[in-house]
């Protein structure tokens, strides 16, 4: 299809602003643009009929089923979009004073209290802009933690699960953190034994999904809590899988220091193509006074914004967060109320109902029951019939589903990480399960078919190495494309 | 509950496919010691016109344009924002769909990125630009992070006419990156290129904004130079808005251009979820954060497009990747992307000099008013500061009890800024509103 | 002109290939002496930001039920309007596609439009229903038509207790369809079998209301038994929000049932656009008005919808039609069905009972206050008429400056009732609201 | 695919109303349901994918080019539904105060400003639901202008086209009068000895579209008017074809005394699958007085509903009209202001492209240039290859097109109806020129591709006839399907 550059025509325009009867004053011409910029010259009409044809080129969550493991594609409930439209917030200035702002700050306010009650951890920044913010944020806690204790150049080490998502070894080294990796034991748990061993006085504190991305909640926690405990090190949660969790276990009492939330996924967030998110980070009291600034505090019956911290990090985002999230966030927890519970028990169940039905035509690598995902290895199709995890997913494609996340975690081969999400019906599990057992008899009897799908999308299978060796990344307007070289 | 689809006919079924007798028996895996047992204390549940009317109410206790004029801006931007952008943002399947890990199932939304990137590049003057980053904050902490590793150098230079929201943001980040944060302070409202070239010496990166935060113009192709004369690289943090009269980063030597895209297609929605953009030479194309989005060929030979340089990213190189970003802002870089498309070349330089129109007029009108630029001899695009005579929060207050809002106090973050107001003009005004705030101001300075 | 596409370069190409040398000379065929030659008179162009404005400053001239708590009703009710409601209407195929005449191209519209006529035979009890009608008043002279040239009678009963908007609309059709209008007292409050029995006497329909124009219970089942009786079709008048509780007609031997289905689906918007709907028994299905879609299968032997019965309409039958109807309201009964559907059988109950519970309380808590119920032996839904003691008109001007619209003024409608009320209570509003309408009538009465 | 009906299960729901805590007053028995009724029980994720599945199976104007003749099919802009969303017009219910109503008065009062104007008459009503409304109640005001007259009994006709839309004749038969025909000529205008001949004593008026359902100006309107007053009758303008002249010409120079406008045609309204519509109405001053109650008139500078109008006909419809269409025309109007005529011009101008392009392939009964809309005839193709215009129209489909209108008007055989409309941009007519021109062939070389057409879309050639015999106009719920004998 083509670009809205290629629909572009000479004085074509849709949109028009006000020219008041005012005289237009000269930019200095050293500062004057030469060039103009060659966005597309199209009406509305065009326009309209090119976002649309855009939007029916793609899949989402409203078209079908979509187990994107560790993304927790919940369907995105519509009164959200309606009350984030509201103009009392739509149109609020982020720097309007704090009196002209009570109905926003005391939505802001709520929504902490909501998530300190979830994670059973007192204090919470709404600053983080995502998850991997939140990351970043919870490890710059750790850093002015131990500085305030004089520890701070001792304790120069961070250590991850070698299931952990890529995030966090990432946000390990932009922290300025030594990286510690910690093995994975035959249930599926962090080995403790190896744990022992890594966690030292060097050591500033763990980073974990709980349950891991395995889908496997850590059957050791409590020793894992102390053997950090005992050595003066922090815990940190990594809270993407909090959707299996919610009312049945808190991160505070597994032992947890700093938490992360993933708003766009446990209290669904449209994702948008990618985003956006909120990543809030919830505290213990020791933690406290190091929350980025400011913060959302409540005097009496007034909110307000507080800036006198004196010890915070300072800031991680402008303002005081991604605010139209927080809004969607607390539509989406007062649909539940205190039976928010319901929304992990319903996600744990279908997930656990998938892992039952399909356990016999792929592999199970852990042989227990699951959280809220699970991961299937499709190692043994590989070996008997050459087709590869990446085969079965472009497959599921001809079914109109959208594949499950591969290759992921790193310690399963062939992964297929699996997330239903409690939102989906169960006719739409029986459709996935029975769309896997064709698949999983089409790999032994016709395996060129799942090699050479997807077969009923609008493109083929595309080529991502060419794709990186001579990137792309910009329409050319007809000159020859932009290209670099590529990586030894 | 009316998000959950389970009968309890389902449930039954499911349960025995699975083998228990319960749900709580697939909850025995968490140690008892840290099961939860007792129900949430939160908020009762309400029905779905019971929360939209309670969030009436609470939008009803904020002063939003609607009901305050206002002329607030340092850093977000009371634009028009079209309506196409609603087409945008209400197509289920862009606002429900994620991350496009499977080009072939979302093939419109890689499109429009590669739309977006292609339209940052043209406004900037750059070779290459990311899906989005999270605000213009963080991703001028980015560029510090990819000119600490282009050039081996630690040292990042700030203009103090950089907006200081995103400098807090560098400085809070700089421990990690392992960044010395260095201030260059301003002459009458803009950075001084000999004084620049001082503090860029042995710098990696010299980030300044155009037009800054006093909404005044730097002799940014001075600044650049003075940079780039010293090795450091020259990141411009910008107004997408703007550059339809204001030249392009690209064109006067920056490596690196980034800055908050809010003014292109979202509302102000008290500060986010808005979007940073991020875009920089070819040369740095390996270093860059986030998402970016390729053109291929299908099995077919038929043109599509994928996410590409995935090696820099989290989830293929971990601890070596360039960032540490997943989740980004595309939604809201669409929107930019409906809203920049719908101005066209045109359209984006009428959005300017509308802007700057306005705020010459203002300038003017508040001078007759008696009131006194701060910086008079710079030239301005569409934000001035202008001395108030008496503390600018106790103008705001008083302004605001007769329903307008005539701009940000600037005292906050800047010495000797006591008595200054920050004035935004953007399109939506108009010379009558103009009238109404000059009336204010001489009712309450 | 951001709707137009057409560049100088294309109007050249154009002009060379139809053979003109200008679009002037394609209006030739105008005769000199109709041409217009003079610019239209009209306000000014307005960008789109300025009409946004302007629009935001005529709404904000109006006291909607967002700023005025109010229990009007009479026959348009606040009911929330759920958010999915949105989804149908924000789709752009849905909003732009026009009457399915091509039914391979618009097979979405027609299953919806299927769905609709599915939900509106359930909930009437009716065999047959069209795809809407235009509001509820057209609806009923749609009803007196079939009635007409399916009896070959001309006489038409109404109920005085069928909605006055109504009923005006029947006796405007009245001269044209030779139809002869009759119309039958109340006797407290609702319609006596007896009475409508003797006028029923050669009629071809009877056309009553449930609930009535007062909020009343009628005795349906009588009613349609005494117009039975009489060989005179009965017609109900109903609300669809009540039809989970009430009886629907079909049951009680109704030939066809009609009404307005802005209880379902639509906001108030100040009177439209609404939908009426029209449902009948399969007798009468080759004389229904309008747009009717059944179920047909493909060339391929696949399921697949289509309009159907076209020889009833204008289009093919011409002057014989069964109706002249063209356009109808199709995209608001899909609304409609969005919302039946949201709420589904249990949710439809609640509702009512929501409404009559709150109704229930009301006329206690105002009875309580003093005032008198105008029918206090009668059964009522979610609506009921009240004695303010002066004439209702100043009581709404009162209480309206309170920040209150205590309901209708019905003294418009009916004799001596101008010291009267018609209070209504939907599932919106809650007990603490109908304590603040009991106190301001306290102030006010 | 599934009806709504079909994915209900048990037990499901979406919504839930509040429930406050009060007692719940019982139905009297007699008048309480004993069955409940069928509705779908389904929860919110499903729901939207049904919605959003029954949208993608459907083509619109945002889909692509969709040129039905005599519907106007022009692009919605959407800022249209933007405003029309504004809580104070949204959420104001119709029997609110005038008081409490100005915003929403004036609005409607501006609306008339610019209706008078574009029509040349000074009178309007706005409370017609649509054009065919429009129609009967222009035909009720002149029963009551002659009845008025004394010559109420005597004016029982109504001479209409032989190309007059279904809705003329349908409204002449609804409103009572007797249907006279009159022929149209060589060039396409209305024969005017047939005309004289036709105009008698009995004659009440004239329903006339012009230009005509052929898309032609009628030559002689100023005769054809002047024949009618000459005789005391007046003439009824349809103003379904109005595209095509504002700000060129004007009913009421031409001599129409009463005129409807479709609003959802020339003021672009979402058409919604069907509707809705508003069909205003303006007449002469002598009809002022016949107008239905209420109107809006404007005092000084309030505005009010003017119910004392004691010759009125009466109400069509209930209120003041279909309010928010008011809001989507008034809004489409301003931004177009006094250039207003530019929307005639192209639409004028993209139509006789077409026509000059397609004339060779097809044949074109009235060689002459046409307005906004015209009708070619596949008469040939139906001879030489036994191809249809419905088998043209369906085969259109497979390109990505909206079939034009066939069959009408029914002075042309094998007609196909062709209405561009001026929001098309030249490379769409290009398209559609292009598939003529190769369906055209293809009828030659290949007409089973043309009569198995479509071969593209989500079903293939639907049957009609069948759906007629046995209508099924309802779900059976699994029951035997609901059936009726079909017509002798
Ligand atoms: C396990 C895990 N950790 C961290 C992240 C990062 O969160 P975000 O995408 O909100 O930055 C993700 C999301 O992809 C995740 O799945
Ligand atoms: C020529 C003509 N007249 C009248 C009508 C009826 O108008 P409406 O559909 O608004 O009732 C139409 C619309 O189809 C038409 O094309």
């Amino acid at each position: 299809m083509e670009l809205i550059f290629e629909r572009s025509r000479q004085g074509r325009r849709a949109g028009r602003p006000p020219q008041p009867d005012l005289p237009v004053p000269e930019v200095p011409a050293e500062l004057r643009r030469k060039r103009p910029p060659r966005l597309p010259e199209v009406a509305e009409p065009e326009l309209v009929r090119h976002f649309t044809a855009l939007a029916d080129r793609t899949f989402g969550i409203d078209t079908g089923f979509y187990p994107l493991g560790s993304c927790t594609m919940k369907h995105n409930p519509r009164v959200n979009e309606r009350v984030v439209a509201l103009p009392g917030f739509r149109d609020l200035h982020p720097h309007q004073e704090d009196e002209g702002a009570q109905g926003a700050l005391e939505l802001c306010w709520r929504l902490q209290q909501w998530l300190t009650e979830i994670a059973g951890l007192p204090a919470v920044t709404l600053q983080p802009a995502a998850g991997s913010q939140g990351e970043l944020t919870g490890l710059m806690l750790m850093r002015a933690y131990f500085a305030d204790r004089g520890e701070g150049d001792r304790r120069d080490t961070i250590v991850t699960a070698d299931t952990a998502h890529g995030t966090n070894p990432a946000s390990v080294t932009l922290a300025g953190y030594r990286l510690e990796k910690v093995a994975t034991d035959a249930r599926g748990n962090l080995d403790l034994a190896d744990l022992r061993e890594k966690v030292t006085e060097r050591t500033a504190g763990l980073m974990l999904t709980n349950p891991s991305t395995l889908g496997l909640f850590d059957e050791g926690i409590e020793e894992v809590a102390s053997i950090f405990h005992s050595r003066g090190a922090l815990l940190y949660y990594d809270g993407a899988n909090l959707n299996a969790i919610v009312g049945r276990s808190r991160p505070g009492d597994m032992g947890f220091d700093i938490v992360h939330y993933n708003l766009h996924k446990t209290f669904s967030q449209p994702h948008g193509g990618g985003g956006p998110g909120g990543g809030p980070v919830a505290v213990r009291e020791t933690l406290e006074p190091f929350l980025p600034s400011p913060t959302v505090v409540r005097d009496g019956d007034r909110f307000r914004l507080d800036f006198d911290r004196p010890r915070s990090i300072g800031r991680v985002r402008g303002f005081a967060g991604p605010f139209g999230v927080f809004v969607r966030a607390y539509a989406f927890m007062l649909a539940y109320g205190p039976a928010l519970r319901e929304m992990s028990d319903v996600a744990v169940l279908n997930a656990n109902y998938l892992l039952a039905r399909l356990r016999d035509a792929y592999e199970l690598p852990y042989d227990r029951h699951c959280m809220h995902e699970f991961v299937l290895s499709a190692r043994a199709l590989k070996r008997d019939h050459g087709v590869s995890a990446l085969d079965v997913a472009k497959r599921l494609m001809d079914f109109g589903i959208h594949p499950p996340t591969i290759y992921f975690p790193l310690v399963v081969p062939e992964a297929l990480m699996i997330e239903p999400t409690e939102t989906e019906p169960k006719e739409r599990l029986d459709a996935f399960v029975d769309a896997m057992h064709r698949i999983a008899r089409e790999a032994a009897d016709a395996p060129e078919l799942l090699r050479e799908a997807p077969h009923h999308r609008p493109v083929r299978r595309l080529d991502e190495v060419g794709a990186a060796k001579r990137p792309v990344v910009r329409y050319d307007f007809g000159e020859r494309p932009q290209t670099v070289e590529a990586e030894a | 509950m009316g998000y959950l689809s389970l009968t309890d006919a389902d449930r039954e079924e499911m349960l025995a496919a699975i083998g228990v007798s319960s749900v709580d028996e697939l909850f025995e895996q968490i140690p008892r010691g840290v099961r939860f047992e007792r129900e949430l204390e939160v908020e009762p549940a309400l029905t779905e016109g019971e929360i939209v009317r309670l969030f009436e109410d609470l939008a009803a206790r904020n002063a939003h344009t609607g009901v305050e004029l206002s002329f607030l801006g340092a850093g977000i931007y009371d634009h028009y924002v079209p309506a196409v952008v609603d087409v945008v943002l209400s197509r289920g399947e862009l606002l429900t769909a994620y991350t496009p890990y499977q080009p072939e199932m979302s093939q419109g939304v890689l499109q429009a990125i590669f739309e977006y990137q292609t339209a940052i590049c043209e406004l900037t003057g750059m070779d290459v630009s990311n899906a989005s980053g999270y605000d213009g904050c963080t991703v001028a902490a980015d560029a510090a992070y990819i000119a600490r590793h282009a050039t081996g150098r630690s040292k990042v230079v700030l203009a103090e006419t950089l907006n200081p929201m995103v400098r807090q943001v560098v400085k809070t980040y700089a421990p990690g990156f392992g960044l010395e944060i260095v201030e260059v302070p301003h002459d009458r409202g803009v950075v001084d290129p000999d004084r620049l070239a001082k503090a860029a010496v042995d710098a990696a990166a010299v980030i300044f904004q155009q037009p800054n935060a006093f909404g005044c113009l730097e002799p940014a192709p001075d600044l650049a130079a003075a940079a780039s004369d010293a090795g450091a690289l020259p990141v411009a943090h910008v107004d997408l808005v703007s550059l339809g009269l204001l030249e392009a980063p690209g064109a006067y030597g920056c490596a690196i251009a980034v800055g908050e895209g809010q003014s292109a297609g979202n509302p102000l929605s008290y500060g986010g979820p808005h979007y940073g953009f991020l875009a920089a030479r070819n040369e740095f194309i390996r270093r860059m954060p986030g998402r970016i989005v390729g053109q291929t060929v299908d099995a077919a030979g038929k043109r599509g497009y994928v996410l590409t340089l995935q090696t820099r990213e989290q989830h293929i190189r971990r601890e070596k990747a360039t960032s540490n970003m997943t989740t980004n802002q595309t939604l809201l870089a669409l929107a930019g992307l409906a809203h920049l498309s719908w101005l066209g070349p045109r359209g984006l330089v009428e959005v300017g000099e509308t802007c700057m129109a306005l705020a010459e007029h203002a300038k003017a009108r508040l001078q007759d008013g008696g009131l006194e630029l701060v910086f008079p001899d710079q030239a301005t695009f569409k934000e001035f500061a202008i001395r108030v005579g008496r503390p600018a929060r106790d103008v705001v207050r008083a302004a605001r009890e007769r329903g307008v809002h005539p701009g940000y106090a600037i005292g906050r973050d800047y010495e000797g800024m006591d008595d200054v107001l920050l004035v935004a003009l953007t399109e939506k005004r108009t010379v009558a509103d103009v009238e109404r705030l000059a009336e204010v101001l001489a009712e309450v300075c």
